[in-house]
């Protein structure tokens, strides 16, 4: 084991930017009082796990995984890139943005009760 | 006439003998108070007289069954403590019935007429009966301890409940009585009895001054008579049981009074000497000194004598 | 005479009613002469005194309890309550209050029962004859057996008329209470007239 | 203060923590043995040359059904916070502006060419990149401009509704169709239908089919999203 | 079509199309799409029940026509059936408790089912990401329910949801990411045949990753603000299916991954579940909001679950589904119920609940329910943690055994806290539709089924022996809305009567004098329950009950037997106490007593490692002084003794009074029972030893206590209540005398308490009746009035008093004897003040009630009732033939006792003798009998005439009393011996006591705390806990 880096550029650099948007998103998420800016940290994590995904699914030097002219059968093996991870983004976007979707209805209705947009201020319920 | 006849006529002799020396006790007592306060002091005789008198009243009254009852328990307790205690030591008529029982019996058979009484009383109506009663049962219970104290120490010391056995065990010279044997035990015991007998200072129940003169406020006639009776018999029968426990016992009627008169002296003199207690005082008195010699005197058997 | 019209007890409200025992006294007649007179002799050799000090010559019943008079050698005791006593000591001048009080305590007494009165004023009124608060004449209110006159009597005459008092026990001359019962009515009659308000039984049992 | 420091504190344990992900990282040199089936048989099993619509479609179908779901519950949830219900205040209509001549006639002419490019993204979903899902998205795109054209313009709810559940109910159709032609264990299998000739438009057997139903439920349901939150 | 319901897959694919369709069908009208609605539903039902059914071995099902893992596969194996089953039966009937929330918006119907689907996807599938989209569409219907009520408590709620569920997906995402990069694969199955390969760093983070958002979606302390607030603020309806649906979803999930997790730290999931037990159930204690305090419970029950899950994961079939299901079913079953009744009842305080009581059918759900959670029997929780805590203790697992048993109390004190406020009414009308109503009953009735199941298949071949009494008196129960209470209570005597003649068919020797006590007391008793005209419906099913359980407690032969047997006993005298009329509070410390007791037991049991009774006779020394204290513990508690017998006075007093005599009289004894129990099985360790020492002292000091403070007390009940605990102590020492005469003496005292104390209770019960208060000093005067009743409260004095010739003294006289013999000599004298004491209080009892001054009040007050006078009449002639022959009994006992330890107690006629003493109790009788005569035959001789006088005849210093209430002394009639010892009875206990319920509410309101309410302090801890999971997998 040992640090790859220099050995992988690609893969790493995209791996380090998907960590650090998780890192930044919830940092957004934990310390922002907007309920806006919270959301947009939420969608900023969940872009970075995308990111992983794809990184880790990414093999230096080969191309997307459709198998027509530019990339034939025979040497698909060694041409492509893993196909599941782009899959897996594909779908999770999908899902990030359900959720996004609820997350900002949610947003507009708290803001018609209550006319803001600071997460205090919605601590109704505790204890 | 078998066995048993025979021993309920010596029972009867010894309840009329006992009878006759409590009353005559009383009125010794009597006596003895007078003369501490420079007086004559009523008659030997007056016991008797007040009895013949209370008996011979012409009208009654009654409160109810209980009230009517309550002397009657009264005196069945008294009579039946002394049954159940062997007044004479080595004889097997004036041990009574004691063979229904140990000394457990006799200490439990002692509330019998007290608790019988104690409803009778209460029945009259009367307030000043039930303040008696809760005087009398707290100063009991709490003469009780020491009491109890001293009862253990000599189940330990002689092994037994059996009152004859205890007096067999105190023969042989007056060095083996539980008085020298267990001394402290015996004090305990003698200050309970000075509760015991409800003379001064733990005079709390009858209280004349205070709650004239408590649970028999109401008795008069008859009731009266046989509540004397009872007193007379009663305070024989305790003091049979003291001599017995602690005083080796008695041989014959001769050595039985002299032994128990001089226990009932200690009760005579220290009632003369002293005023009157308060209920809560006569508690913590019997659960304080008494209760730490009767402990001493507990232990001292359980590591000492054995 | 029935015990109905008798004993009306209209002193007392409906509830009380329920409380008190209703019935009169009755004569109760002596038992055969020889134990009768064995009885008297006892009687009269142990007189409980009813502790109440009615009035002011109770005062001078205090010092026969003391050293010097000590009235229990003769057999005279104190007793706190009437049920045990037999004898009733009105001490000198009843007041209209008192009387009530005397008359009850008396009734609570159990027969035989002896009264003895102390002083001028029970006989008849004494130094208070015209006072508008002092009986008369006690002997209309409770049978009594003695009278020892004197303002006050000394102990010592106290101690005279209990002497006299024993030997008319002895005699059998003292039977109040079956004196009280036959005269009940008129008794009554008359403690009513003094006693305004009364809220009593009409024999106090 | 002190909060944002003990967050900033977990924050940089967990950086630690990836930290470790990071440097113990080994970059993938070699397909994975699922993939590389997916890579060497892909192609001939479902005849899509769009290995990831392969895989999307067909192989992890179920998935894609359930992104489906996820993305029909999710409008269904914005319609269910933002939509009138009967009892509800009837809240003034808020003013809106007028959006600019611009915006007007360039939405006139780009959103039926905006429609017309989803279209052909879904339709062409097994051939090259793209899909029912990004199809979908691209024509919601197309509804948005349209709103910002012609704000007090409405939707018709119901004609979206319908296309919205027949082509979800439809999905789930093709999926049985699948059990039932194919037998137990076939569901969401596209191969019901002929493979077709390797990148035609009409080979890859349902493949298109579910694209095409994909493509309309997204497409419809996002500007159910989009109206249901404007209209709010 | 067979073939349709025996897919599991048409699960998902009926919902799914029943969901597209409906907004189509809904153009159709409304009728069309709620059919459409319930029938998906009820199809989804079937189709689960139908797979269930043909299941003859664990079924994979392959999607996309490929194996798996090139496709995504699902499983349906038993396991996975069973959890399926629950989730979808609760739909359904969730769906159909929805109806009114439903009815107006198709969306919230798709949504309904979709979360349904979502839950049965993380049940069924065996792929990482499918797992992910399932929880996610699981979530994000969810959200969308909860937002269908607007109101700010739903929509914060619902946000911090979302909220949490984002970083719950973000962590998940990120955890298959990383799984797939080092395996390759996302079929689990795959994942775990290569778990080696994640046992790196890496690999590690990603399980750490998986299992953070799985066990949040536990809801693990402290992580779990979030869930709190939804359940809180979220319908009712709602609540239920995430507490009992989602949470499913994600526990099976969490199974389903949870042999990746390094076995070595199995631990750390244990100490969370427990945690998370432990911690909801001492916040839930602070809880005033129903749903919120369902939510503690909910996430307690779930910490609980997770616990035995982390033991058993790997257990075989029976065993998982007994435990880890067992629980899980309790949970479910009570949970859904409890979360739809809170929602017809629409009252968030609990303190308003008392609207509940209108409707019977909803409150007996209710109680159902609450026993369910607190882990009574016959409910299924109480199998499921009676076999998890005997597992435990085979592996020692002390700790957690204690704080299961402590949270388990906890959650018991705030559940039936909140019963006590729903009994307590309310003039509010309830409005309750039956689409609410319906699946409440159902699910009523499916938990009463199932513990029926239980009982049969839990109790093995003897099961019909406990069963049928349990159906008997439930059948008693329900009925007595319908026959008339003579009948009601024929029928229960007859109960009795069978079981009793059955019983003693099948115990000899002690069993069979404890038998004897506990069913013809209990008989005997019975017959003065007629007294009433109207007795409460299910009265005399609970009475059966109770005497039934005291029954099987002398059948039982091994401990679950004996424990189910005591667990139902305390559950029927809890609903007994607490039908008294002002009894909740004193039933609420009774229950909570009770179950600490039972606590003890449970604990004892299990650290014995013994399943039957005679096993506890092979334990090692030092085992079994442990096992001894625990279970003696336990007795103790329920004899009330010296410390924990704060609960004694009000139980006592606030039953109903015929009840407290059962409870009093025979109840009491089952503790003498559980105490004899143990003292036979584990003579050898304990004889001698200071265990015995100090259980003496105990019970020396119960007894004088018990005296002293039931010499102060004003109220009949409590001073009888106190004497009960008294008499108790003077039990417990004989009985740890261990020594023959000490066991005699133990049992002796035990009869001769059921027939004084049941004397006591019924005559006061008369008193009671008559006179209506409870206040000794109000009364006064009634033996003229109620002479039998007078006379039978004196005979029980007397013979609790021990005076001569009652039976009483035959138990002095053997205690002390036994006392002494043993060398324990100042307990005896201590034992002496002790019964010097009672005198105190028994004077006071008879005097203040009978004798003294009648109050005008009471001028019409009769006798008691014939029913009540009829025992008395039976007890106090066996009190008699006691009293004149004790050899009769004494003898029985002796031959009893003498099994066990060489007889020191000989016999010569009827005189008994020791090695220290001898009594003869029919001498003593005929010769008091006789000296009483001659002396009354003497006084009425003597007088010449008696005057018949009433209560104001008496001496009054010349005047005459006025009110007999300032004439009677009565009250505070011990002021001189208060002052002298009050400072000895100071409430020391109860100060303690309330201290401790202080203390636990104040840190139950201190962990509360963490709970601020801020979606981000929520968000804040999911990521600490994150993090500490991450140090303790990674440090270890």
């Amino acid at each position: 084991m040992g640090l790859y880096l220099n050995q992988y550029p690609l893969a790493s650099i995209v791996l380090i930017t998907g960590f650090m948007m998780i890192l930044i998103g919830l940092w957004g998420m934990l310390t922002k009082t907007n309920i806006i800016k919270i959301i947009i940290s939420i969608t900023v994590v969940e872009t970075g796990v995308n990111v992983i995904l794809v990184s880790i699914g990414y093999i230096q030097g080969r191309t997307a995984p459709i198998l027509d002219t530019a990339v034939l059968q025979i040497d698909a093996l060694s041409r492509v890139v893993d196909p599941i991870p782009s899959a897996l983004v594909l779908t999770s976007i999908v899902i990030g943005l359900g959720t996004t979707a609820l997350m900002l209805s949610y947003v507009i209705k708290m803001y018609r009760v209550r006319q803001s947009l600071n997460i205090e201020d919605f601590g109704v319920l505790k204890w | 006439m078998g066995p048993l006849g025979l021993k309920i006529i010596y029972t009867l002799i010894t309840l009329v003998i006992c009878g006759v020396y409590g009353l005559l006790l009383g009125a010794f007592m009597a006596k003895t108070m007078a003369r501490v306060q420079g007086r004559i002091g009523i008659p030997l005789h007056q016991p008797f007289v007040d009895i013949i008198k209370n008996y011979g009243k012409r009208t009654a009254i009654s409160h109810g069954i209980m009230f009517y009852l309550g002397p009657v328990f009264r005196l069945t307790g008294g009579i039946g403590t002394l049954v159940f205690i062997p007044v004479i030591f080595g004889s097997e008529y004036f041990s009574n019935f004691s063979v229904a029982g140990d000394l457990l019996l006799v200490m439990y058979f002692i509330f019998f007429g007290q608790l019988g009484m104690a409803l009778g009383a209460s029945e009259g109506g009367h307030p000043y009966s039930p303040i008696g009663i809760a005087r009398g049962l707290a100063q009991m219970c709490a003469f009780e301890v020491p009491f109890a104290l001293a009862i253990i120490a000599i189940a330990i010391q002689y092994n037994t409940f059996s009152i004859t056995e205890i007096v067999a065990a105190q023969q042989g010279g007056i060095l083996s009585w539980t008085f020298f044997t267990n001394p402290f035990a015996v004090v305990a015991a003698l200050l309970a009895m000075l509760g015991m007998n409800m003379y001064p200072p733990f005079s709390i129940v009858l209280a004349p001054q205070e709650i004239p003169i408590g649970p028999p406020t109401e008795y008069h006639s008859a009731y009266l008579g046989m509540l004397q009776s009872n007193r007379a018999i009663f305070a024989a029968a305790k003091l049979v049981l003291f001599m017995n426990l602690f005083f080796g016992g008695a041989t014959n009627f001769p050595v039985l009074v002299l032994k128990t008169w001089a226990i009932y002296m200690c009760s005579v003199l220290v009632g003369a000497a002293f005023p009157r207690f308060r209920p809560e005082e006569t508690i913590r008195f019997f659960l304080r000194w008494p209760t730490v010699i009767g402990i001493v005197g507990l232990l001292f058997a359980k590591y000492y004598l054995i | 005479m029935s015990s109905k019209d008798l004993l009306p007890n209209d002193g007392l409200s409906e509830i009380d009613q329920e409380f008190f025992c209703q019935a009169p006294p009755e004569y109760i007649s002596p038992l055969p002469k020889p134990i009768e007179d064995f009885m008297n002799w006892a009687r009269s050799e142990s007189l409980f005194i009813l502790a109440f000090g009615t009035g002011c010559g109770a005062i001078e019943l205090r010092p026969l309890t003391t050293s010097r008079f000590d009235m229990y050698q003769y057999g005279i005791q104190m007793r706190a309550t009437p049920r045990q006593s037999s004898v009733f000591i009105v001490g000198g001048y009843a007041s209209v209050k008192t009387l009530k009080r005397i008359v009850r305590s008396y009734e609570q007494m159990q027969g035989p029962k002896f009264v003895v009165t102390l002083g001028s004023c029970p006989i008849n009124g004494g130094m208070y004859w015209d006072s508008y608060n002092t009986i008369n004449r006690i002997d209309h209110y409770l049978p009594i057996d003695i009278s020892i006159c004197g303002c006050m009597p000394r102990p010592e005459s106290i101690l005279a008329g209990f002497v006299e008092l024993k030997k008319m026990i002895r005699a059998g001359q003292c039977d109040g209470a079956n004196l009280y019962a036959k005269n009940f009515a008129w008794y009554k009659a008359n403690q009513k007239r003094i006693i305004k308000d009364w809220n009593m039984p009409d024999y106090n049992w | 203060m002190i909060k944002r420091f003990f967050i900033a504190l977990s924050l940089i344990i967990l950086a630690g923590t990836f930290a470790k992900v990071v440097y113990n990282f080994v970059p993938n040199t070699e397909l994975t043995n699922v993939a590389k089936h997916y890579v060497q048989h892909g192609t001939q099993e479902l005849g899509a040359t769009n290995l990831v619509t392969a895989v999307v479609v067909t192989y992890r179908g179920l998935d894609t059904l359930g992104e489906v779901v996820v993305l029909f519950i999710s409008a269904a949830g914005v319609g269910l916070l933002l939509r009138r219900r009967k009892n509800d205040l009837v809240t003034k209509e808020e003013k809106r502006t007028e959006p600019s001549f611009l915006v007007q006639s360039v939405a006139e002419i780009l959103v039926p060419l905006i429609f017309m490019l989803g279209a052909y993204i879904f339709l062409n979903g097994h051939l090259t990149p793209g899909g029912g899902f990004q199809g979908g998205a691209v024509i919601a795109s197309g509804t948005m401009l349209l709103f910002l054209a012609a704000p007090y313009k409405h939707l018709n709810h119901g004609v979206l509704t319908a296309l919205e559940s027949i082509s979800g109910f439809a999905y789930v159709l093709i999926g049985i169709l699948g059990v039932t032609l194919l037998g137990a264990g076939h569901f969401i299998d596209n191969r019901f239908l002929p493979l077709g000739e390797l990148g035609t438009l009409l080979s890859a057997g349902a493949i298109p089919i579910i694209y095409i139903i994909i493509g309309l439920k997204v497409g419809t349901e996002l500007s159910v999203v989009l109206e249901d939150m404007r209209e709010e | 079509m067979v073939a349709y319901f025996q897919n599991p897959l048409n699960i998902y694919i009926t919902a799914m199309a029943a969901a597209f369709l409906l907004g189509l069908v809904h153009k159709l009208g409304k009728m069309a799409s709620l059919t459409l609605f319930y029938g998906a539903l009820t199809m989804m039902a079937a189709v689960t029940l139908g797979s269930a059914l043909s299941l003859s071995q664990p079924l994979i099902i392959q999607t996309a026509g490929f194996i798996a893992p090139l496709s995504i596969n699902l499983q349906f194996g038993y396991y996975e059936a069973f959890f399926t089953i629950c989730v979808n039966i609760a739909a359904l009937l969730g769906g159909l408790y929805l109806y009114d929330y439903l009815k107006d918006s198709v969306l919230a119907r798709a949504l309904f089912l979709m979360l349904v689907v979502g839950i049965n996807g993380m049940i069924m599938t065996r792929d990482l990401f499918n797992l992910f989209i399932f929880i996610e569409i699981t979530s994000i219907a969810t959200y969308g329910l909860i937002g269908l009520d607007r109101n700010i408590k739903a929509l914060s709620a619902g946000f911090k949801y979302i909220l949490a569920g984002g970083m719950i997906s973000a962590f998940f995402l990120l955890g298959t990411a990383l799984t797939y990069y080092k395996t390759g694969t996302l079929n689990i199955d795959q994942i775990i045949a290569m778990k080696d390969v994640l046992q790196d760093p890496i690999g590690l983070t990603a399980i750490t990753l998986l299992l953070t958002a799985l066990l949040i979606e536990l809801k693990p302390f402290p992580a779990n603000g979030w869930g709190l607030d939804v359940y809180q603020g979220s319908n009712a309806g709602i609540a239920a299916m995430i507490s009992v649906g989602v949470s499913t979803g994600a526990l099976f999930a969490l199974y389903k991954l949870l042999p990746l997790f390094p076995a070595q730290h199995m631990g750390i999931i244990s100490g969370i579940g427990l945690a998370t037990f432990f911690f909801s159930n001492l916040m839930g204690l602070k809880q005033t909001d129903a749903k919120r305090m369902l939510g503690y419970s909910s996430i307690g029950q779930m910490g609980l679950v997770l616990l035995a899950l982390s033991f058993f994961h790997t257990a075989p079939l029976t065993m998982f589904l007994g435990i880890v299901g067992g629980l899980f079913l309790n949970h479910f079953l009570a949970k859904a119920a409890l979360f739809w009744i809170a929602g017809i009842v629409k009252k968030d305080h609990i303190k308003e609940w008392g609207i509940l009581s209108q409707s019977k059918m909803l409150t007996v759900v209710f109680i159902i329910a609450v026993f369910a959670l607190i882990g009574l029997p016959p409910f299924p929780g109480f199998w499921a943690k009676w076999q998890f805590i005997m597992v435990l203790g085979s592996g020692n697992h002390t700790f957690i055994i204690a704080a299961i048993l402590i949270g388990s109390l906890f959650e018991a004190v705030y559940l039936l806290r909140w019963f006590n406020y729903v009994l307590a009414g309310s003039e509010e009308k309830l409005a309750c539709e039956k689409s609410k109503r319906v699946p409440v009953l159902i699910f009523g009735l499916i938990t009463a089924f199932i513990s029926a199941l239980l009982i049969k298949s839990s109790l093995g071949p003897q099961s019909s022996i406990y069963f049928f009494p349990i159906a008997f008196a439930v059948i008693l129960m329900f009925v007595g809305n319908f026959i008339p209470t003579k009948l009601r209570a024929l029928f229960a005597i007859s109960g009795i009567s069978y079981l009793s003649y059955y019983v003693q068919m099948n115990v000899s020797g002690l069993n069979l004098i404890f038998a004897q006590m506990f069913l013809w007391g209990g008989m005997i008793l019975s017959i003065a329950t007629f007294y009433k005209t109207k007795a409460k419906p299910a009265t005399y099913g609970l009475l059966f009950l109770m005497l039934a359980s005291l029954g099987g407690l002398v059948l039982s032969r091994t401990t679950l037997e004996f424990f189910f047997c005591w667990e139902i006993m305390t559950l029927a005298s809890y609903l007994l106490v607490i039908s008294g009329k002002n009894a909740k509070k004193a039933a609420l410390t009774y229950i909570t007593f009770s179950l600490g007791s039972a606590a003890f037991l449970m604990a004892g049991f299990a650290l014995s490692n013994s399943l039957t009774l005679m096993g506890l006779a092979a334990l090692p020394s030092s085992q079994a002084t442990i096992v001894f204290t625990l279970l003696a513990l336990g007795f103790l508690i329920k004899m009330g003794a010296f410390g924990v017998h704060i609960w004694v006075p009000g139980a006592y007093a606030e039953a109903e009074d015929d009840i407290s005599a059962f409870i009093a009289a025979i109840l009491s004894k089952a503790g003498v029972f559980g105490l004899f129990v143990i003292a036979i099985y584990m003579q050898s360790t304990i004889s001698n030893s200071t265990l015995a020492y100090s259980l003496g002292w105990l019970g020396i000091l119960t007894a004088t206590f018990g005296a002293l403070m039931a010499a102060f007390q004003e109220d009949i009940k409590k001073l009888l209540a106190y004497s009960s605990m008294g008499q108790m102590g003077y039990v417990i020492a004989a009985v740890a005398l261990m020594s023959h005469l000490g066991w005699v003496t133990a049992l002796y005292l035990s009869i001769n308490h059921i027939l004084y104390k049941s004397l006591l209770f019924l005559s006061v019960a008369g008193v009671i009746y008559r006179v209506n208060t409870r206040e000794m000093y109000k009364m006064g005067g009634l033996i003229k009035k109620m002479p039998i009743s007078f006379i039978s409260a004196m005979m029980a004095i007397i013979a609790m008093s021990g005076v001569p010739p009652l039976t009483g003294f035959g138990g002095k006289w053997l205690m002390y004897t036994a006392l002494i013999e043993k060398g324990w000599h100042l307990q005896a004298a201590l034992a002496f003040f002790a019964s010097g004491i009672a005198f105190l209080y028994m004077y006071r009892l008879v005097h203040s009630i009978f004798l003294g001054q009648a109050k005008p009040e009471h001028k019409d007050v009769k006798e008691a009732p014939l029913w009540l006078i009829i025992p008395q009449v039976i007890f106090m002639g066996l009190m008699m033939v006691g009293s004149t022959l004790p050899r009769l009994w004494v003898e029985k006992l002796s031959v009893a006792v003498g099994e066990f330890m060489p007889s020191t107690l000989t016999w010569s006629g009827q005189t008994a003798t020791t090695s220290l003493g001898y009594w003869n109790g029919f001498m003593v009788m005929n010769i008091v009998g006789v000296i009483f005569v001659i002396v009354l035959i003497f006084l009425l001789l003597t007088f010449q005439k008696v005057q018949k006088v009433k209560q104001f005849n008496i001496v009054f210093a010349g005047e005459r009393p006025f009110t007999p209430e300032t004439t009677h002394v009565a009250y505070n009639m011990y002021a001189p011996v208060q002052k002298a010892l009050g400072g000895w009875v100071k409430p020391r206990a109860t100060a303690f006591w309330d201290g401790v319920t202080e203390w636990s509410h104040t840190l139950s309101h201190m962990f509360a705390g963490i709970y601020t309410g801020n979606g981000q302090t929520y968000l804040f801890f999911i990521l600490l806990f994150f993090l500490m999971l991450n140090f303790l997998i990674g440090a270890n």
